[in-house]
């Protein structure tokens, strides 16, 4: 009866039970952990709803306060929304089960107002996901990245300084999104994406729509943590929680990627973003340069975390990489790349997150024998690993395969190399993590009597859904590209 | 140069826009970052109400409203009042920057806590 | 931190002005519609009506008149209040905050005051809360 | 809109600014950063934003600047630049 | 060739998997998981065999399981290349795990669950990348082939054999890279990834961009080959146990490399395509390169295994050389050492692995007499040897009898004297160690201890009197056991007939 | 260092004033922002939501929905003060 409303509710569940939940957790500390997870549940039912629409139908226009657009706000979901919807209410749902057990060890004393924060955060996600408006987009912006900033800092004893980096640098990127905003406004008089996007193209040799692209690329780049913009990035995902790194890391940058798509490929269309400035142009080989970065500092990282969080700075290039080679293919394996690091990184961060909460240590080189003692979490890991090296048959294969497709059929011979050398490079870093977990000892303790102790169940749980996922993903991504993510390619892209 | 002159408004709005930018970078002192920060997001409203200002037009209420009862044969005229919707834009944007300032305080009395500086090269130090 | 003024000037002043802030303060949210205003202005005078009384007598003597519970629950309420209109009309067949569907006259502008109301109730709440956290830290 | 005036106060709001980032006193630095928004308030009044204008004058130069304030009272009020 | 849908290449690689699981499941209980082991072997070679009449009439067995990408199925085909490849790698399965067991149990090794879990996703692996129908599929099953052998070849857990791992690693991943930047160009080129016989590349793209495709082909294919400036990975991973070093020289790794090349140069460039290139030359030379030179570095080895190591990579430069003649008995000897080597090359390596259980020995100048006290095992190495030698009447004399007729057909006398030359070097090689086991004495100050008293245990000796014997029968009736013969002319003629 | 911080601030700028120069004269009435969506608003927000205030009828009525993301704002603030600076017993709530 209300499926009509549908991308409205997607947003309104977890904001409503969000306002509840902290005065629920005044008499009842153990009840914002069920909330949240049955409103991120029902959240997720919802979107599947609207993307079995959007499959069905095509995209959904959906009118808040009434209003004809472009004067009232819109919500516009089309396929690459309504996927994205789906992926982010998915994660979302794992991760919180997942952050029981671990922020009830590191945080206890946080628990009610924690569950609260993290529907927020999800309520600012999604409401950056479904809307049509630019402003509105800044607004939920806002809220993602005012929640993220508390529940960073939370973390362990460097948090604090990390986040307040992360703020300073995050309200540069807003800001900065607000000002392409403005610019945009001052030369069309519109706020809505597809009022926009019938406007710009008379437009396209301004100064002020050049200069305002510009804006969004680089706020943008910021929230994504797009070298060289990205150095907020390490130290948030180190710094923070183990669950909201787990909940971060996956989310925050392909939401802000997915704004980003949407700013370039709808708002402004391809002859623009193309041919009337050479941005494509520049963005690939930063994105090029980001990759080979991004692997060569993880590389030398002791610190699982951290090495990680470089490794998503890579993953961004990745991203980007594919959307400035300017064909189906490489945007295809974009979005691919966006759904398969969201769960390989949600995976491994999450997997992180369980061997701090069992052994209390993130140092490479004190993961000897892990495998005996966490058996299946150390199976996982191997999964999540081997993907993002892109070894077939799991995701992360695929995505490179459309990627290196889309730099081939572009004639950019030099992305492919880079492709290719970064690939050996998550290798190198990998494959050291794989071998202490595998095959080293525990440095310290050699006479320690090995026992099982692997993760709680309801933390091994959604780390073995992710594993599972990540090779499910792998073996339905042509299944899926057909479905849902070739319907994404904007007009233009042949 | 009439170039210049209709324009010289945003010019000085974008200097404070730079002004503020440099002190959240530069500036060691973490609450001065935060004074930068105000700097640069109030000159960036500064910037866009300024969009809706308009030669010969009023504050964007109704004149002669109550009178009216419904008013439905008031005629508005689109050039008698500036334009709105930045107003109300920026209103939204004013409420982001208090709380964004609220939070970062919040994180710099926890940073002052623990290290007792607020200088960010102290505390770089002391990490 | 704040501890009670030894001045009785300024405990005198507060105590005289602060009724008149708040009544400034509703009048600023009731009547938004028609004068600058609405509930966030409100809402910010209405909690700084309230941090000159902690001013002047201390957070102690804010905290037994206005419990912290208090606070939380209002900043809950009134965000609640606002998007509870918006299901309301939602529920009631229109889309999300179509005041239109309301079953009071003048509905638009019936829904418009109750969400200006939700915002001030948010917003000083709001602004009390972090007021008193930023003060009580320790 | 007059443009003596719109000058004038331009020109003690930059002053503001830079003075707010230079000033070596946290307090007053925050003094200066409320001066600038209320001198801003009065060039909105001049645009004709008068919400917009109200809602700065309570936020930037009332609450942020009690916030302020109280930071600076909990922490130190001297800063290296 | 007529296609019929069956899901029996699929169950022969699901077979080894399901093992694996019931492996790991019952790794408590050595007998059950040997059992396990055993029974797939079996039943994985039931199910190769009985493909076999139906691929000789020319039929041409499907698996298509699902669509990768546009265009590309995960899908598998049985063509008398891959069935002949499969025939070896499960026949010779069967042997190894016996052996395993012997050699497992005489040494008390730890982690034997990791070890035999690790197997058979390998042999998995192995027919995957065997069945094949196009190179995306073999792609996926050589990576995994790739990661299954990893945990073999570090089955230690000393530091040196984490260093052998990591080159190991470092070596096939790098080839990966280029393997998967080869096949999407082709697919960019081509359209198709199918395995045509002639070849899907004909005229897709200019001659100076098919040269860059296949050197990166090359690079990819020729590292688990190893081809020579890339196999030093080989001799380092022979830390491994012997019954892995046993399947990876012999029948997985290094033959899916070499099975790769003979893929790539036939079934996706074809024969028409290469010489039109002028590639092939340079590929020969190479192999040609690699031949002398591996046995003039196995010469130097004292190690027995480092030795066997080079003599691989040797040998295994036979086939490409004679895939990359491309005259119609160069092929031919191309095939047939596929599957003649692994049948020498694994008795070698058995006798290897049980002179070590045995006696505990690896250097050659430690080997005086022992022939005398194992006397099975060490006549079953001069049956190898033999054959490596290229001396009837063992199977290598056929192989290498048709390259040598192959060569002269191609008119490239150059790889004739290589040939012949490097019969003579792997008699140099391979003799000395008969001649010590059998006719030398012990050394005077080594003592009675330092020879074994006897043979080592059953379950190694029959293994490798098996895979002897087998070598032999393979030079009196080449087409008797499994129709290799035939098989390997069935494979010449099509992929002829289509370039 | 803080020269780069300048470049890069002098920088943002320049590439401001660059954009602005291709803008509408300040207060011009006919620029595209007044005159494609706002003078809907000014027109017929009094008729269609009987408000006088125009800023209050697009804030709370034509994007109300902005306003419900505002007020979220104030609110996540808020947690997220209390949630970084309030010390909470072990007795609270339990």
């Amino acid at each position: 009866m209300y499926d009509s409303h549908f991308p409205i509710l997607v947003v309104v569940i977890p904001m409503l039970v969000s306002f509840v939940v902290p005065l629920v957790g005044m008499w009842n500390k153990k009840l914002p952990f069920y909330m949240a997870t049955t409103a991120m549940i029902a959240s997720l039912a919802t979107s599947i709803g609207i993307l079995v629409q959007v499959l069905q139908h095509g995209p959904i226009s959906y009118r808040l306060a009434g209003w004809a657009p472009p004067w009232g706000i819109e919500y516009y979901i089309d396929h690459l929304n309504a996927f994205m919807t789906v992926l982010v209410c998915f994660i979302s749902v794992l991760i919180t089960i997942y952050s029981q057990k671990s922020i009830t060890q590191e945080r206890p004393d946080k628990e009610v107002h924690f569950y609260c924060i993290l529907l927020l955060l999800f309520t600012g996600l999604l409401g950056m996901l479904v809307t049509g408006d630019m402003f509105n987009i800044y607004v939920f912006l806002e809220i993602s990245s005012l929640s993220a900033y508390a529940l960073i800092a939370i973390g362990d004893e460097k948090a604090h300084f990390a986040t307040y980096k992360y703020i300073i640098i995050g309200t540069i990127g807003a800001c900065f999104y607000l000002l392409g905003v403005g610019y945009l406004y001052i030369a069309t008089g519109s706020l809505n994406i597809h009022d926009l996007s019938t406007l710009l193209p008379p437009l396209y040799g301004s100064k002020v729509i050049v200069v305002s692209s510009i804006f969004f690329i680089l706020g943008l780049g910021i929230k994504m943590g797009l070298f060289p913009l990205h150095t907020w990035l390490p130290g948030a995902y180190t710094h923070a929680p183990s669950a909201v790194s787990a909940y971060i890391a996956p989310l925050m940058s392909k939401v802000a990627a997915y704004v980003f798509i949407r700013v370039l490929f709808t708002v402004f269309d391809i002859r623009f973003s193309f041919e009337t400035l050479p941005i494509m142009e520049i963005l690939g080989w930063v994105a090029a340069v980001a990759i080979i970065f991004g692997s060569i500092v993880a590389i030398s990282q002791s610190d699982i975390k951290m090495m990680l969080a470089y490794s998503s700075i890579s993953q961004i290039g990745y991203i980007v990489l594919g959307l400035t080679m300017g064909n189906r293919e490489g945007f295809i394996g974009s979005v691919l790349h966006i759904l398969n690091h969201a769960f390989m990184k949600a995976c491994l961060f999450a997997i992180v997150g369980a061997i701090i909460y069992r052994h209390g240590t993130r140092t490479i080189e004190r993961f000897g024998n892990l495998h005996r003692t966490m058996p299946w979490t150390s199976a996982a890991f191997a999964v999540a690993a081997l993907s993002m090296i892109g070894l077939p048959p799991t995701a992360g294969f695929f995505s490179k395969w459309y990627l290196v497709l889309g730099a081939i059929s572009a004639g950019k011979w030099a992305f492919v190399v880079i492709i290719m050398i970064s690939s050996l490079l998550n290798a190198v870093y990998f494959f050291r993590v794989i071998e202490h977990v595998f095959w080293k000892p525990r440095s310290g303790g050699i006479d320690l009597p090995i026992e099982r102790n692997e993760a709680p169940k309801s933390m091994l749980i959604p780390i073995l859904v992710l594993a599972i996922g990540i090779l499910a993903l792998g073996f339905a991504s042509h299944w899926i590209i057909e479905m849902v993510i070739g319907q994404t390619t904007p007009a233009g892209i042949l | 140069m009439e170039n210049i002159f209709g324009h010289a408004n945003y010019f000085i709005y974008i200097m404070l826009m730079m002004i503020g930018l440099y002190g959240m970078m530069a500036k060691k002192n973490l609450v001065k970052k935060l004074v930068g920060m105000n700097i640069f997001q109030w000159s960036l409203i500064l910037f866009f109400v300024s969009i809706g200002a308009k030669d010969g037009g009023t504050i964007p209420i109704v004149e002669g409203a109550h009178g009216h009862g419904h008013g439905a044969d008031l005629l508005i005229q689109a050039s008698h009042y500036v334009n709105p919707l930045p107003h109300v834009l920026m209103l939204t944007a004013i409420v982001v920057g208090v709380g964004t300032t609220g939070v970062a305080l919040a994180v710099l009395l926890n940073l002052y806590k623990k290290y007792k500086t607020l200088d960010e090269d102290e505390i770089i130090g002391k990490l | 931190m704040i501890q009670e003024q030894e001045s009785i000037v300024i405990k005198t002043v507060a105590r005289l002005l602060v009724p008149f802030i708040q009544l400034f303060a509703l009048y600023v949210i009731m009547h938004g519609h028609s004068s600058p205003g609405g509930g966030f202005q409100g809402g910010v005078i209405l909690a700084a009506s309230f941090i000159l009384f902690a001013v002047a007598y201390g957070l102690d003597e804010m905290k037994r008149r206005f419990s912290i519970k208090a606070l939380t629950v209002l900043t809950s309420v009134g965000v609640f209040l606002y998007a509870g209109i918006g299901l309301l009309c939602l529920l009631l067949g229109e889309n999300f905050l179509d005041y239109g569907v309301l079953p009071v006259i003048e509905p638009r502008g019936m829904g418009m005051l109750g969400i200006e109301i939700g915002v001030g109730i948010t917003v000083m709440a709001a602004l009390i809360s972090i007021f008193h956290d930023l003060l009580d830290f320790e | 809109m007059i443009w003596q005036l719109d000058l004038i106060l331009l020109v003690f709001i930059v002053a503001c600014a830079i003075g707010a980032l230079v000033v070596k006193d946290l307090l007053g630095s925050v003094i200066l950063l409320a001066a600038f928004s209320l001198l801003m308030c009065l060039l909105w009044i001049e645009m004709g934003a008068v919400d917009v204008a109200f809602t700065e004058a309570s936020v930037g130069a009332g609450i942020t600047t009690v916030f302020f304030v109280i930071a600076v009272f909990k922490t130190e009020r001297r800063s290296k630049d | 060739m007529e296609i019929i849908h069956s899901i029996r290449p699929l169950l022969a690689i699901l077979v080894s998997l399901a093992a694996a699981v019931l492996i790991l499941f019952f790794g408590k209980h050595r007998n059950i998981r040997e059992f396990w082991t055993l029974a797939a072997g079996v039943v994985k070679f039931g199910l190769v065999l009985s493909l076999l009449p139906m691929v000789l009439d020319g039929k041409a067995p499907v698996t298509e399981i699902l669509t990768l990408a546009d265009g590309v199925s995960l899908k598998l085909r049985v063509d008398p290349l891959g069935l002949f490849f499969a025939l070896i790698a499960s026949s010779l399965w069967i042997i190894t795990s016996i052996y395993s067991i012997g050699y497992m149990r005489g040494l008390n090794e730890h982690a034997q669950t990791r070890y035999y879990f690790s197997f058979a996703l390998c042999l998995s692996a192995t027919i995957g990348v065997a069945m094949s129908a196009n190179i995306l599929t073999f792609f996926i099953f050589y990576e995994m082939l790739t990661l299954a052998t990893y945990p073999l070849v570090i089955h230690k857990e000393t530091p040196e054999a984490l260093k052998a791992g990591r080159k190991y690693l470092a070596y096939t991943l790098t080839a990966g890279v280029f393997l998967l930047a080869a096949l999407v160009a082709t697919y960019s080129f081509a359209g198709t990834l199918e395995f045509t016989p002639g070849g899907i590349l004909k005229g897709t793209a200019d001659h100076p961009t098919l040269r860059l495709l296949f050197v990166a082909f090359i690079i990819g294919i020729g590292v688990k080959a190893g081809i020579m400036p890339l196999h030093s990975w080989l001799p380092t991973a022979m830390i491994a146990p012997t019954p892995v070093s046993a399947l990876l020289h012999a029948v997985a790794v290094v033959k899916s490399g070499v099975f790769g090349c003979l893929r790539v140069l036939w079934f996706v460039f074809g024969t028409g395509l290469l010489s039109d290139l002028g590639v092939w030359i340079w590929l020969a030379g190479f192999a040609a390169f690699t031949i002398i030179v591996g046995s003039l570095v196995a010469l130097a080895q004292d190690n027995l295994k480092k030795r066997l190591a080079f003599s691989t990579i040797s040998q295994l430069s036979y086939i490409v050389l004679g895939g990359a003649l491309l005259s119609e008995s160069a092929m031919l000897g191309s095939t047939m050492h596929l599957v003649n080597h692994a049948f020498m090359k694994i008795t070698l390596f058995f006798c290897a692995g049980a002179i070590y259980v045995n006696a505990h020995k690896t250097k050659i100048s430690e080997l005086n007499g022992i022939g005398r006290r194992m006397p099975y095992t060490m006549a079953a190495f001069t049956v190898g040897a033999m054959g490596m030698a290229g001396l009837p009447p063992v199977a290598g004399f056929i192989s290498k009898w048709y390259l040598c007729i192959g060569a002269l057909q191609a008119e490239e006398m150059l790889f004739l004297v290589v040939l012949l030359a490097s019969s003579v070097l792997n008699a140099a090689y391979f003799f000395p160690i008969v001649f010590r086991a059998f006719f030398r004495k012990p050394e005077p100050g080594a003592g009675e201890d330092a020879l074994p008293s006897g043979e080592a245990s059953l379950f190694m000796v029959i293994p490798l009197c098996i895979s002897a014997v087998v070598s032999i029968a393979l030079f009196f009736a080449p087409n008797v056991p499994l129709h290799f013969l035939e098989l390997a002319k069935t494979v010449v003629r099509q992929v002829l007939q289509g370039g | 260092m803080k020269f780069l911080y300048l470049a890069l601030s002098v920088a943002t700028g320049g590439l401001l004033i660059f954009g602005a120069l291709d803008m509408p004269v300040w207060g011009d009435p006919n620029s595209p922002a007044n005159s494609h969506v706002s003078p809907h608003y000014i027109e017929q927000s009094f008729h269609e939501t009987e408000v006088p205030n125009m800023v209050t009828a697009v804030l709370a009525d034509y994007r109300s929905y902005d306003t419900l993301g505002e007020t979220t704002v104030v609110f996540t603030a808020a947690i997220c003060c209390l949630f970084l600076l309030r010390r909470f017993r072990k007795e609270d709530g339990a």
